[in-house]
């Protein structure tokens, strides 16, 4: 019984999987063209690349929500308590002085993919990586310890740059939209939002790592 | 103190132009960026820890590295293609005489991507080295030389 | 001309090195002499590369991001390997011997 | 030769990433855990090679920075992996 | 076929292996990393479908690199669940469930392996 | 909204209100909660009064509030809902003064008389309900609020009797409510019209009206407790007797008979009915319970039981008055509805005395009740003879004009199941009087609770409902013919429902 | 209209700041700050449905940007209902958390449950298919969160379950909206409503089919409801009243969206398709509430219910005819089920907490020691067994009206049914509430906060109410353009 559902299954699968290819082979153009769209507003967007246009304009509603599931995925780990905090004892003899020399780097890259985001991919969220990346490194190496489930600095840093972006939204309103930011500010309104958020989200994925139940 | 910042700012600013191919746009965001950097660098690595730094001595270095390391990625190379495996490895208890901290970092890492050896193990003043070929001579002797040449000769 | 014969040449003598370096991945018979393959040949692949590729670069700029990009991956490959290594020991995994074939 | 440059970059690319999925079949296939962190190694590497070769043949400089970004993360991810995850038995035996 | 179509059907492949993945695998971990091949296999279609007459769209690019965010959160959060069941009961799968008899027997035997 | 609108939801608030304040107060505060029932329940009787006044003079009251599009929650005060209104609020006064005494000292007495109170709210609602949507919903009130009631005791035999009266009047409920949404979706209404709906049934599929009309009364057939559908009656006699009270003659077997009254008389039309060919069944239905019931009563020993089994039959008298074409029927019918809901609270109360206080269960430990409780078992022979249709009691107008009634619609078989059913009556009342009056007692019984002293021979709260409900039964049918007397106003309704067929 | 003031907009906002605020917080002011962000929400979405019924519907373009390019947010009677609806409830749930948990709250349970409201406010609020697909994982995660809280063994299983249940819901529905976006290269609803016909692509009706199965998924509709059970039975109670009132009608109330919007052209073409959603919901209706007759712990059963209600909601497909029978039934049955169920399920939790016992049995004697939530608990079973006066029974008269006006019989049929067996598991409860105890002879177990007692008879009298006073929530409607 159990192996007919499962070959069962796959069968479906299997069949899903042919539909699907024979559905996009076939498929005619698209009626709408957001491309040029995004292309004729691109010049009051604020920046300068189309994909960080849409991201942090054309719909940076969805970016909005999209770090609120972040912060929930941590919040998720925090409700289902935190695991222990790491054995000592199993230094890696390599790592401190690895991360000593490398950190400097990454937040610069940090940076300059920030920086980037304006012009070419890039922006808040792969900084953030990349700082997140930094923390861990840190930690590893046991110069960073861990952060108690109590700790104020990171829930700060976390809630900080969401909260900065919420305020924009927010007194964006007088527009008359969430978000809807004045052409001639909108440059500098995103450069605010993302630098917020690079924090805020860097702090958020080094926190998977280094929040830890106190040591009972 | 200032001295340094200014030096590894500089490096820092250098490594920017470099990434952003020079372009000048949002340049208070670069600003802050080297700054940030440097600040994280002499948090980490105070200027009095990190030992000085020989400039011909990082070229030699690094001529000698890429040699040894295309050997090291030919020899691989060869030992793959091979119908037969030809690998007798073995671990091996290096003693060091690099001195810790950045020359050991760079000592180990070089060596692992060097001929036929691999670091597995930094304990004390001990390297646990794992080898492809046992009966191979490790470059060990050289390699600690040309680390130290790194750092001004120091030994 | 030779400049694009010259890439021609590292770009091709890197997909070899990526090659061995696969080969050497499926072959070697334990995790560390797989880590002597991966380090090596792999990364040696990716200089080969990066040199190829630099040669193209419309700036110097352009050309020293790429040729930066190698350090970085050494280090980062020295780093990683050594890990791993260290895990694989520390787990207890025995190197392979010859007459274990 | 009457190829371009960019053309053999794209058959490069596109060779490492048949190298990089038989790589990966050994890396999932074990045995060891340490084995399958080799993954990490093949990311930052392969990885690596794939997007330069991609930025150069689709001429999109910018896949540059995610080659460097994804060299950066491959490391610290490998690394975070050898010293957290899978903490096998003879690590806790070891403590004891 | 453009490049673009290739992505697609690609995605449509990976999307329907992690979707078989996530339903008929029973490690946690693969079927975490299933379904994580089920989002880049959506990302590939998004992006792949868009451009198929070879002008790229930055709109489904912008919405890829929000889904990859959610992914990760998604992911993370499993992971974190996964680990912490794994550290509370030294299993690595959860099992199916159905109703009432069959669960109640799942859930002997979760007691059983319940660390005491 | 103006008085006319008003009057009828003062009616339903003067129990509801007092229902939800009773829930609130502390098991403690007796007195508070004694005062604020007979408050109610006076009020009630007097708002019922000044109704009773309003309709006789011609006055409409009515109260409407849309709660879907097209449907409306509407209470309608006509004669047919004054005579059950009338009822249900004086014997609710006496049940309460009964049930005061009853419950001395027992506990969860908040939730026992906020129950009640509820009870006497869905019934008020079923009387007023001026469409069936409007009836269903307080016909599932009814459900909800007396089944707290019935398993007040906890015990597990007052358990097993709740669940078994959830299972007849859930399933009762909902073929009711399936029959409603039908003929709404037939129809497109279901108020309640005098002489039926008419032209909105016309030139639907008789076989589908016909499915209707049994689902209908299938609904309300489980709570008038019509054979098949009686099976919880009997079950239900664990509950405390003001509860029995309460079902038996107040609320709830009187509520599904009511509600074969409106079904018949003002959403299908009487004439209507017997085109379709369901009067007849439903007579031999009634016919069929009538008997049944009486025979099932004359072998019971358990008085309760007895008491039920003559409900079951008592109760089909009403449908059968219904189900006899012509108003005398119709008028016999509807007496019925009061005259048998005074006999048979005058019983069952009887009964609960005898089994507070002395401990009397069973028929056959009824021997010489008659001189330890002579004002009790007093009281008990009214009832039983005015059940058995004695001259000069509520019993024999009910019966002769049913009887009259049968004869006029030429079903003489009918006259025949009614003088079966008196004899039977007879034949399980009378050992019990006989029993109680010129059997010698025993030497203890069963167990006494309250001692002679003197003239009283239980509490006087128990003792005065039943005499005074027995006076009634001798006052209804003496004075039948006197103004506002139950008949004078089953004489109005049926005049009323009659008018469209020139009778 | 002051713009800064937009009730749309805080009903996103709002939420999203105090939950944002609550993490940073501690557990001292968790309740507070949900109390007054939720008193204002209640006020924002009793504004929005003022200004819905009196324009119909309300638009908002996030960041300015008009469709396709930019984001609509709209809100309808529909909306305006669900929103309403949600305040309401989770107003009662917080207040009632507050006191539940007065002796140690879950870790970060008042951050999520704020993330939790904020996700299906946005949700009730969107107009784009992508931005939808956001909001479910942002209400999915936030769920998922709640029912991990406690961290033992049976939550992190279910939280789990849960969780790979709803992943792989909303991967099918993302799945979908990418070849959407494809066909048409918009993910606007409402332009993608006027685009998609009865001759789309093969991709589109494959999207329209992932996209709903995955939210059937996500709504537990029968076969699909193997997780909701532990998820719902096994977390706190305040946690179980928030997901099984209100979490899974967000799914269903994007199901229903896509059913009458975007794919309405689909689903009018082939008629028969609306017959699976209803054969499974009649399914869902037979088994979940056989498995609550069943049922051993009391939260399970209630849970059970859940699955069984959610068969009413899917059963009004086939009878979208010409009139608005149908979503009236199905929206009544939303709102009357949101309530009741908030209600039973928090009065099964202090019914809990009094006894110590999870199981039915455990309920023996609450009508004498907790008469009040005993009550609350049998008005809100008043209404999932759809008697009158109530809300439960509105939704099913009207299901059974529609069923009837389009000749769909079984569907009446099912419905009365479905009631019946309600009947059953629900005065399975009850008649144990009044079985005399021996613990009376004992001394009365402690009585609980008043709070705990009255939100629950609050929230169970609503759903009674809406029995009598439904018809603002139906003129609400009358506006939703299919
Ligand atoms: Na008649
Ligand atoms: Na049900």
């Amino acid at each position: 019984m159990k192996r007919f559902v499962r070959w069962l299954s796959i069968l479906a699968l299997t069949v899903l999987a042919g539909a699907l290819l024979l559905a996009i082979s076939s498929l005619p153009p698209a009626p709408v063209k957001l491309a040029g769209e995004v292309a004729a507003n691109l010049a009051v967007s604020g920046v300068s690349h189309p994909v960080t246009a849409v991201l942090l304009n054309f719909r940076g509603y969805d970016t909005f929500l999209e770090v609120a599931v972040l912060i929930i995925a941590l919040l998720g780990m925090l409700a289902a308590g935190l695991p222990p905090p790491p054995p000592t004892g199993s230094r890696n003899a390599m790592l401190p002085t690895l991360a000593r020399l490398a950190v400097p780097l990454m937040v610069l890259a940090a940076v300059y993919l920030l920086w980037a985001g304006a012009f070419r991919p890039g922006g808040a969220f792969q900084a953030a990586a990349v700082l997140a990346a930094a923390a861990v490194l840190l930690h590893l190496a046991e110069i960073q310890g861990p952060w108690p489930d109590n700790a104020r600095g990171p829930r700060l840093a976390i809630a900080g740059g969401f909260l900065l972006f919420l305020a924009i939204a927010a007194a964006l309103l007088v527009n008359g939209g969430l978000l809807r930011y004045p052409p001639e500010q909108a440059g500098l309104n995103i450069v605010l939002i993302e630098s917020g958020l690079s924090v805020s989200l860097a702090v958020n994925l080094a926190a998977f790592f280094l929040l830890r139940a106190p040591k009972s | 103190m200032i001295v340094s910042f200014l030096r590894r700012g500089t490096l820092f600013a250098l490594l920017w132009l470099i990434a952003s191919e020079g372009n000048p746009a949002a340049w208070p965001l670069a600003v802050a960026g080297i700054a940030g950097a440097t600040v994280a660098s002499l948090w980490l690595l105070p200027a009095k820890v990190l030992p000085p730094i020989s400039p011909a001595g990082l070229a030699r270095f690094l001529i000698w590295f890429i040699r040894q390391s295309l050997a090291g990625g030919v020899q691989v190379a060869l030992l793959a293609v091979q119908p037969r495996l030809a690998l007798r490895p073995a671990l091996i208890e290096l003693p060091l005489t690099v001195p810790p901290g950045l020359p050991r970092l760079l000592f180990t890492a070089a060596l692992s991507l060097m001929p036929g050896t691999l670091g597995v193990r930094l304990q004390g003043d001990t390297l646990l080295v794992h080898v492809l070929d046992r009966q191979q001579p490790l470059q060990a002797e050289e390699l600690a030389e040309r680390v130290a040449g790194v750092f001004g000769g120091a030994r | 001309m030779l400049l694009d014969a010259l890439t021609t040449l590292l770009l091709l003598a890197g997909a070899v090195f990526f090659f061995a370096g696969t080969l050497g991945l499926l072959r070697f018979p334990d995790v560390y002499t797989r880590l002597h393959a991966l380090a090596k040949a792999d990364n040696l692949g990716l200089g080969c590369v990066l040199a190829g590729l630099a040669l193209q670069a419309d700036s110097l700029a352009v050309a020293l991001k790429l040729l930066a990009i190698w350090p970085l991956a050494l280090i980062a490959s020295a780093a990683v390997g050594y890990s791993i290594a260290r895990r694989a020991e520390r787990l207890g995994v025995v190197p392979w011997q010859e007459q274990d074939q | 030769m009457n190829f371009t440059s960019a053309e053999l970059a794209l058959a490069v690319a596109l060779f490492l990433l048949v190298n990089l999925g038989a790589a990966l079949w050994r890396a999932a296939r074990g045995p060891t855990p340490a084995d399958r962190m080799l993954a990490a190694l093949l990311f930052g590497s392969t990885g690596t090679g794939i997007l330069v070769l991609l930025a150069f043949a689709g001429g999109s400089p910018a896949l540059v920075d995610v080659a460097l970004t994804l060299a950066l993360l491959a490391a610290i991810s490998g690394i975070a992996f050898a010293q957290r995850a899978w903490l096998g038995k003879v690590e806790e035996d070891d403590a004891a | 076929m453009s490049s673009g179509l290739i992505f697609a059907a690609t995605g449509c492949l990976l999307f329907v292996l992690g979707l078989g993945g996530v339903l008929l695998l029973k490690a946690l971990l693969r079927r975490i990393l299933a379904f994580n091949l089920m989002g880049s296999g959506a990302f590939l279609v998004l992006v792949g479908l868009a451009q198929r007459d070879g002008t790229p769209d930055p709109v489904p690019q912008a919405m890829v690199l929000t889904g990859i965010v959610v992914a990760v959160a998604a992911t993370a959060l499993a992971l974190t669940l996964a680990r912490r069941w794994q550290a509370l009961t030294g299993r690595e799968d959860i099992g199916r469930v159905g109703d009432a008899g069959s669960r109640r027997r799942s859930k002997q035997r979760e007691r059983r392996k319940a660390p005491r | 909204m103006n008085l006319n609108e008003l009057l009828p939801l003062a009616v339903i608030a003067s129990s509801l209100v007092p229902a939800l304040l009773i829930f609130t107060l502390p098991e403690e505060s007796v007195r508070l909660r004694t005062a604020l029932n007979l408050f109610a329940a006076i009020t009630k009787i007097i708002l019922v009064g000044a109704l009773l006044i309003g309709v006789r003079g011609g006055e409409d009251y009515a109260f409407r509030h849309t709660v879907l599009p097209g449907m409306d929650l509407v209470f309608k005060v006509d004669a047919l809902a004054l005579l059950f209104v009338s009822l249900s609020a004086v014997l609710w006064l006496f049940t309460t003064l009964y049930a005061i005494g009853y419950l001395e000292h027992a506990p969860n007495r908040s939730r026992f008389f906020g129950f009640f109170s509820l009870c006497v709210t869905a019934t008020m609602g079923i009387a007023m309900a001026g469409n069936l949507f409007t009836f269903f919903i307080f016909y599932e009130l009814l459900t909800l609020a007396t089944f707290p009631l019935v398993v007040h005791r906890g015990t597990p035999q007052a358990m097993r009797g709740g669940t078994i009266y959830l299972a007849y009047t859930l399933v009762g409920g909902a073929l009711l409510l399936a029959g409603i949404v039908w003929l709404h979706h037939l129809a497109g209404h279901t108020e309640f019209v005098q002489g039926g709906l008419g032209n909105a049934l016309h030139g639907i599929n008789p076989t589908i009206l016909q499915a209707v009309f049994l689902l209908l009364i299938a609904g309300v057939g489980v709570k008038a407790a019509i054979v098949p559908l009686h099976g919880w009656l009997p079950q239900a006699m664990v509950a405390p007797a003001p509860v029995s009270a309460l079902l038996h003659a107040v609320a709830v077997v009187k509520a599904g008979a009511f509600g074969v009254v409106r079904i018949v008389y003002e959403i299908y039309g009487i004439e209507f009915v017997q085109t379709l060919g369901v009067l007849l069944p439903l007579a031999v239905i009634a016919a069929i319970t009538i008997l049944w019931g009486s025979l099932r009563a004359l072998f019971q020993d358990d008085l309760k039981k007895r008491l039920a089994y003559s409900t079951i039959s008592q109760v089909s008298y009403i449908v059968l008055g219904v189900a006899l074409f012509g108003p005398l029927g119709t008028i016999g019918g509807l007496v019925h509805l009061v005259h048998q809901g005074i006999m048979k609270i005058t019983l069952f109360f009887c009964a609960g005395n005898f089994a507070e206080t002395l401990g009397i269960h069973k028929v056959s430990e009824m021997d010489g009740a008659g001189r330890r409780m002579p004002l009790t078992t007093l009281a008990f022979s009214i009832g039983a003879l005015g059940m058995m249709g004695a001259p000069l009691t509520a019993g024999a107008v009910s019966k002769a004009w049913l009887s009259d009634g049968a004869a006029a619609a030429g079903m003489d078989w009918a006259i025949w199941v009614l003088t079966a059913s008196s004899l039977l009556n007879a034949a399980y009342f009378l050992p019990i009087l006989y029993r109680a009056w010129f059997r010698p007692a025993p030497d203890s019984w069963p167990h006494e609770e309250i001692a002679a002293r003197g003239w009283r021979e239980t509490a006087w709260l128990l003792l005065l409902p039943p005499l005074f409900t027995a006076t009634a039964t001798i006052g209804v049918g003496i004075f039948a013919d006197a103004a506002f007397s139950p008949l004078a106003w089953a004489q109005l309704i049926a005049r009323r429902e009659y008018v469209s067929l020139g009778q | 209209m002051n713009l800064i003031l937009d009730p749309l907009a805080w009903l996103i906002l709002l939420p999203l700041l105090w939950a944002t605020l609550a993490f940073v917080a501690t557990d001292r002011y968790g309740p507070r700050l949900a109390i007054a962000g939720l008193v204002g929400q209640l006020l924002c979405a009793a504004m929005l449905a003022q200004d819905v019924a009196s324009h119909g519907s309300i638009g908002h373009l996030a960041g300015g940007w008009a469709e396709p390019l930019g984001i609509r947010l709209f809100a309808d009677g529909l909306s305006a209902v669900m929103l309403l609806l949600t305040q309401g409830v989770a107003l009662a749930l917080v207040l009632y958390a507050r006191s539940y948990f007065s002796q140690a709250t879950p870790p970060a349970f008042w951050t999520l449950t704020g993330f939790l409201i904020a996700g299906m406010n946005a949700l009730f609020l969107s107009g784009d298919l992508f931005n939808l697909y956001v909001t479910l994982e942002l209400v999915g995660l936030a769920a998922v969160g709640l029912v991990a809280a406690g961290g033992g063994a049976a939550q992190i299983a279910a939280a789990l379950r849960y969780l790979l249940a709803t992943l792989v819901g909303s991967g099918a529905y993302l799945f979908g909206v990418a070849l959407i976006y494809g066909s048409y290269g918009t993910v606007s609803a409402s332009l993608l409503g006027q685009l998609i016909n009865a001759e789309a692509p093969i991709a589109v009706w494959l999207a329209a089919g992932l996209m709903l199965t995955g939210l059937l998924l996500k709504t537990a509709l029968f076969p699909f409801h193997f997780w909701l059970p532990p998820a719902h039975g096994g977390a706190p109670a305040p946690v179980s009243a928030l997901l099984s009132a209100l979490v899974v009608k967000a799914s269903f109330y994007l199901f229903l969206r896509l059913w009458l919007g975007p794919f309405a052209a689909l689903t009018e073409a082939q008629p028969w398709l609306a017959q699976l959603p209803a054969a499974l919901g009649a399914s869902a209706i037979l088994w979940g509430s056989w498995q609550a007759i069943r049922a051993d712990r009391l939260k399970v059963l209630i849970a059970y219910s859940t699955v069984a209600q959610i068969g009413y909601l899917f059963l009004i497909f086939p009878l979208f005819g010409t009139g608005a029978l149908a979503l009236q039934a199905g929206i009544l049955q939303v709102t009357a089920h949101g309530l009741a169920k908030a209600a039973m399920f928090i009065a099964a939790g202090t019914l809990i907490k009094v006894s110590g016992s999870e199981r039915v049995l455990g309920v023996a004697g609450a009508a004498v020691h907790l008469p009040v939530t005993l009550f609350a608990f049998a008005l809100a079973g008043v209404s999932l067994m759809g008697l009158p006066p109530s809300g439960g029974f509105l939704a099913k008269w009207l299901l059974i009206d529609a069923a009837l006006d389009q000749g769909h019989e079984w569907i009446a049929g099912i419905a009365i049914a479905g009631g019946l067996l309600a009947g059953i598991y629900v005065f399975r409860v009850l008649r144990l509430a009044f079985r005399v105890t021996i613990a009376d002879d004992e001394a009365a177990p402690l009585r609980p906060a008043a709070v705990l007692e009255w939100t629950a008879l609050a929230l169970a009298a609503a759903s009674i109410l809406l029995g009598l006073f439904a018809m603002p929530l139906i003129n609400l409607l009358a506006g939703v353009t299919r």
